[in-house]
């Protein structure tokens, strides 16, 4: 794992980017983001991570705090989550206090969320990989990325590292099982992503349609098929489906 | 990894056996698992199929399914193995158990 | 400049130690004086002792000798057991050392193999136990030994707590020859709880900043035993214990022997074997022994060294273990591997290969581990004259002729055919007759137990009798049939062994009443490190590294 | 007890001892051969069922859906395949409105697949709330030292209920990650009893991450399912609200401290030797779980 690297500068540039004045409602606390904001003409609570930061338990409480707050204060408002962290820190005492169950928290409470009518869209903006992906970006409703995010478990030189395999023989398998490759275009193509943003796109205009669309409908696995990244998935589930209605 | 398959003949299964398949063991380091099913042809034959992570060993990975072939009725059947490096007296265990779990429905 | 060799060594030792002079108090020195004295004490040429078992460790004078370099100290012999810890390694890697004798590598034995290759480990020999503390007495009298100890008292006396070892074995031959003893200890007191070295026979005394290193190493998981393992130790127990009546024996560190332990009060308790068999043991207060104890199977345990976790419990059953008159237990490495030599009926223990003759060996071209104390147990004692029904029993099976004893120890070799990853344990030649490993020990082949001290091998597949077996063709075909799938099974002739079955000399599991289909972990007293504890009634402290709950 | 022991059971034998006699049916069994591509390609041992044995049984007479996860391969870990028979498992269960209960044994994504592993974690978790949604009770089992570990540590916290004995372990990152990270001298990974103090059942039902501490038996097991199946918990503002309270608590009163038996004696564990020695009830009953 490396450590977080610091884009300080754009921070404030991706938020206006996506929310444009109305940004200056978010507050970014040791890289933590809460607030709300405007998205075409409907007001959003936005909660999510930058700088590619750690999130310890502190920040899953902070995060899983402004849901709660969200829920009970403004019902039914679209949450859009922002998801730039390298993952947890590896640490002991975080561990120790059951980090997991800090993570699971803010997962039952977007939970809520979903139940009590919020819709949910996840922007990959920075990082996105490991636990910190899972705690809460990966639970949306929809999942978008920037192009210029990092989305994926892990780059092949770390997955080569852990697994002892070479790093040629995972690249060389990339190139037909988009699920080695790193990248929000591969993880696109396994349907994690329900569409990649460029540079060059209206990403406001984005927003508002991705908002506008998002059902609470898990259609990941029906993507990775339809795309070809993750060819089993649906298939397998299906037929566990059915068998078991047998 | 090493793949190989042979037949071995072998009495035939006794046709009370308990279950159309038994599993046993798992795929762990210096484990395997020993997949056995019923229904294979012709019946006088153990037809056997191994995949291994440790090659070079297929001389006694034979000796050792073909002396099981011997001790056991166990013609029309399928042994189908995946392996991760253990050692014959596991394997010859394994195939034990599976065949214990076909014939008698043992857990 | 007067050497060791021309100056009588009474003399020469006064001087050493006024070259100390302000450096210490009395006999007590501080930590960080240790490498200026070492220098000041040590001359070139010298005999240099460094404690170190396989368990125990000077470890703090090791790391202050490591500090000194070539220009400090050069022309080293250093006699020591156990090449253990990275200190050891730097002093060949700075070239201090001309010869080193030793027993046995086991952590460091990569290293070793690789200082070997690169010609900067002039072996002496390496030794068993015993045989090197014997020629501390002869031609390998140590001029400085370093030592470690648990407690000095004021005076310099020394409480050497439950790791005696071979304290002792050092330090006499060294004090009554106008050596140097330096001892580390972890704490120094105004009263020991006993005197186990008189302060007469200590020059120098550090107190360490750490404790000395105690390796856990008798410490068997009962988790990781086998099934295969169980169905071993279930042929064991019926094939020799039970059939030869072992009373007194020595177990080698490992799962198999711990799965006979751990039969003991369950599948022996059902065979009957109680009181008949494994009475008197030469063996480390092994954790996995404590259900047997604890029913009732024990009389006594002699033990080479102490095990970390073992104290309280070894202190509340100081009716099987030797101890202290303070309860502390007490062991001894150099009695207890002639005891292991001379007293027991049975040595059992497991090896990485044996060949086709019974010989076998812990040695690769990239491992140099040595032997340790197993050579000194796993041997015939033609010396031995005392009778036991064992000895004989197994004597007369051996046939012997007018000019050999009439009894034999028993000596089992233990093994899987195959080792982790399906390296056969079975080989037509030993790795250890590599040409450049037997140059580097002056064409000695490094041997563990040799072929003619075995009278049993046992193998998943069975018993192999080596002593009943008549020819040199014979002890090979019974080892080709108890060496299962490997290459060396494999070669096996169908009618040869049907005829040694025939004749006893073969016994596979069913023929000594054991259906491999019963073995299971379940048949064990208990499956785990927590029931070791609770066996013990909270008395075993395991160390932390084994404690999963 | 029958002397068996839970952890020491392979995922087959655990099922059959939870079940009533004869009542488990699996679900793509072995013989359909549904086994990794992905391992396959980089040359590793395949298995039959991925890693991972699911069907629908009867305990005590009610029926349910049953995964129990293969620890000794690739670490229990998910692959696309082992993924989407745990997705399509929860999914059944949601269906039918029958508990589902989940044998965990799992160190999370399975590396040598990449993100496929991990999208159906994620999956997977999506599934287990459609079931809580439905009142339809989620059960993880975790009873092994491999545990509960990466994704799979987060989606088990996810379920209704946790069911561990002091064997199994519940967390994220593993402790030989952190000595990485940390360094030896902050998180010694060979020291077993450090490293269960921190991730170990004991402390997590002290805690209240798990729900019921058993002993490392089958019917111990069997009898805290027995007692969960017929319950579940909803997700409700009161209940997040509640949760928020005792987290921000346990933050505050445990957070800066490195020792574990500080949290132990926290939560109200006089005799820690004796809670030490102690298992499953037995420790519950030393320890007057705190608030």
């Amino acid at each position: 794992m490396k450590n977080p690297t610091q884009k300080k500068t754009s921070t404030r540039a991706v938020l206006a980017r996506l929310f444009g004045s109305s940004a200056r409602g978010i507050a970014i606390e040791k890289s933590v983001l809460t607030g709300y904001a405007s998205v075409g003409d409907g007001k959003v609570c936005v909660m999510g991570t930058c700088n590619g930061t750690y999130i310890d338990n502190a920040a899953a409480l902070r995060l899983a705090a402004h849901v709660i707050e969200c829920i009970e204060k403004h019902p039914k408002t679209p949450i859009v989550m922002l998801v730039d962290s390298a993952g947890q820190e590896p640490n002991r005492v975080a561990e120790m206090l059951g980090l997991a169950s800090y993570f699971g928290h803010l997962l039952s409470c977007l939970e809520l969320a979903r139940r009590k009518g919020h819709k949910l869209v996840t922007v990959a903006t920075g990082q996105a990989v490991g636990g910190a992906f899972l705690c809460y970006g990966m639970f949306a409703d929809r999942i978008y990325a920037l192009d210029s995010a990092s989305v994926g478990l892990m780059p092949i030189a770390a997955m080569s590292a852990v697994t002892k395999i070479p790093a040629a023989v995972l690249q060389k398998l990339s190139k037909t099982m988009p699920s080695l490759e790193f990248g929000a275009a591969p993880f696109a193509l396994l349907g994690g992503v329900e569409a990649v943003w460029s540079a060059k796109d209206d990403i406001q205009a984005r927003l508002v349609g991705a908002i506008a669309n998002a059902t609470s409908e898990d259609n990941r696995a029906e993507l990775g098929k339809k795309r070809g990244g993750r060819k089993l998935a649906l298939d397998i589930r299906k037929k566990v489906l059915a068998e078991s209605a047998r | 990894m090493e793949k190989f398959a042979k037949a071995f003949p072998s009495k035939p299964l006794p046709s009370k056996a308990a279950k159309p398949w038994a599993l046993a063991g798992v795929v762990g380091s210096g484990n395997l698992e020993v997949l056995l099913e019923r229904g294979s042809r012709p019946t006088n034959m153990m037809e056997c199929h191994v995949e291994t992570s440790i090659p070079g060993y297929k001389a006694s990975w034979l000796a050792a399914l073909s002396d099981f072939a011997h001790h056991y009725p166990a013609g029309g059947t399928k042994i189908t193995i995946n392996d991760q490096g253990a050692s014959p007296v596991l394997v010859n265990l394994r195939l034990r158990q599976a065949y214990d779990h076909l014939t008698k429905g043992e857990k | 400049m007067i050497t060791a060799k021309t100056a009588l060594r009474r003399q020469n030792k006064v001087q050493r130690i006024d070259r100390v002079g302000k450096l210490a108090r009395g006999k007590f020195v501080s930590p960080d004086k240790v490498p200026e004295i070492l220098r000041r004490i040590i001359e070139p040429g010298d005999i240099l002792c460094l404690e170190g078992d396989n368990q125990k460790q000077a470890d703090f004078l090791a790391n202050q000798l490591a500090t000194l370099d070539k220009k400090d100290l050069r022309d080293i012999h250093l006699v020591m057991s156990c090449i253990t810890l990275p200190a050891h390694i730097d002093l060949f890697r700075k070239g201090m050392i001309k010869q080193v004798d030793f027993c046995y590598a086991g952590p460091q034995s990569t290293a070793v193999a690789d200082l070997v290759k690169a010609k900067k480990f002039p072996v002496g020999a390496i030794h068993t136990y015993n045989e090197l503390y014997a020629r501390y007495y002869i031609d390998l009298t140590p001029r400085v030994a370093l030592i470690a100890a648990a407690k000095a008292d004021r005076k310099g006396n020394l409480f050497l707590a439950a790791n005696t070892e071979e304290t002792p074995a050092i330090v006499e031959p060294t004090a009554f020859s106008d050596g140097i003893v330096f001892a580390q200890v972890n704490e120094i007191v105004d009263k020991l709880p006993r005197i186990d070295i008189p302060a007469d026979q200590v020059d120098l005394v550090v107190q360490a900043p750490y404790p000395m290193h105690l390796q856990a190493l008798f410490t068997r998981d009962p988790a990781a035993i086998t099934d295969v393992q169980v169905l071993m130790a279930m042929v064991a127990l019926r094939g020799i214990y039970e059939k030869y009546e072992v009373q007194s024996l020595n177990h080698g560190v490992g799962f198999n022997t711990a799965a006979i332990e751990l039969l003991l009060p369950t599948y022996g308790e059902r065979l009957g074997l109680k009181g008949k068999i494994c009475k008197y043991w030469m063996v480390n207060p092994l954790p996995t022994m404590i259900p047997a104890i604890e029913s009732g199977w024990v009389e006594s345990v002699f033990a080479v060294g102490g095990e970390v976790g073992m104290e309280r419990y070894t202190a509340a059953r100081s009716d099987v273990f030797f101890t202290g008159r303070d309860g502390s237990f007490h062991s001894n490495r150099a009695m207890g591997q002639l005891a292991g030599h001379y007293a027991i009926d049975m040595f059992i223990g497991a090896s990485l290969q044996i060949d086709i003759n019974g010989n076998s060996s812990t040695v690769s071209k990239n491992r140099i581990t040595g032997f340790g104390g197993a050579p000194n147990m796993g041997c015939q004692p033609t010396g031995r004259r005392h009778p036991t029904r064992a000895w004989l029993k197994a004597g007369a099976e051996a046939n012997p002729g007018p000019g050999s004893p009439p009894g034999r120890k028993l000596v089992v070799q233990m093994v899987e055919t195959f080792q982790a990853g399906r390296v056969p344990t079975f080989v037509e030649e030993l790795d250890a007759t590599d040409a450049s490993i037997r140059k580097a020990l002056h064409g000695v082949t490094p041997v563990m137990i040799y072929g003619d001290d075995v009278t049993h091998v046992v193998t998943e597949e069975g018993i192999a009798n080596l002593a009943a077996c008549r020819s040199v063709a014979e002890r090979q075909a019974a080892i080709r049939a108890v060496a299962g799938y490997t290459p060396v099974g494999l070669k096996r002739k169908k009618r040869e062994t049907e005829d040694l079955r025939a004749r006893g000399i073969v016994q596979l599991p069913e023929d000594v009443g054991v259906r491999p289909s019963e073995a299971s972990r379940s048949l064990l007293a208990t499956q785990d490190i927590k029931g070791l504890v609770r066996w013990s009634n909270g008395l075993y402290d395991p160390p932390s590294q084994f404690v999963d709950w | 007890m029958s002397g068996v022991l839970f952890h020491e059971q392979t995922a087959r034998q655990r099922i059959a001892a939870l079940a009533d006699p004869g009542s488990f049916v699996e679900l793509l069994p072995p013989p359909e051969r549904i086994t990794s591509p992905y391992l396959a390609q980089l040359g590793i041992p395949v298995s039959f069922d991925d890693g991972i044995v699911i069907g629908h049984a009867k305990i005590g007479g009610k029926k349910v859906y049953l995964a129990a996860q293969v620890g000794q391969f690739v670490g229990g870990a998910v692959g696309e395949i082992h993924g989407a028979k745990l997705t399509g498992l929860f999914k059944a269960a949601a269906r039918d409105k029958t508990p589902c209960i989940l044998l965990v044994e799992s160190g999370g994504v399975r590396l040598h697949e990449g993100s496929a592993g991990e999208i159906a974690i994620a999956e997977t978790m999506r599934a287990i709330f459609e079931c809580r949604a439905l009142k339809v009770p989620t059960i993880a089992v975790i009873a092994t030292d491999i545990g509960a570990y990466g994704g799979i540590g987060i989606l088990s916290t996810c379920c209704d209920y946790r069911v561990m004995t002091e064997h199994g372990r519940l967390g994220i990152s593993g402790p030989i990650v952190i000595e990485k990270w940390m360094g030896k001298k902050a998180y010694n990974s060979a020291d077993r009893a450090l490293v269960w103090k921190t991730s170990g059942g004991k402390t997590k039902y002290l805690l209240g991450d798990a729900d019921a501490l058993v002993h490392d038996a089958p019917e111990a097991v069997r009898d805290a399912i027995a007692k969960f199946i017929g319950k579940s918990r909803a997700v409700s503002l009161g209940s997040v609200k509640a949760r928020q309270k005792e987290l921000e608590k346990r933050l505050k009163k445990f957070g800066t401290t490195n020792d574990p038996n500080a949290v132990w004696k926290g939560m109200g564990v006089r005799n820690v030797e004796a809670a030490s020695l102690a298992s499953g009830p037995e420790f519950a009953a030393l320890a007057k779980r705190g608030k």
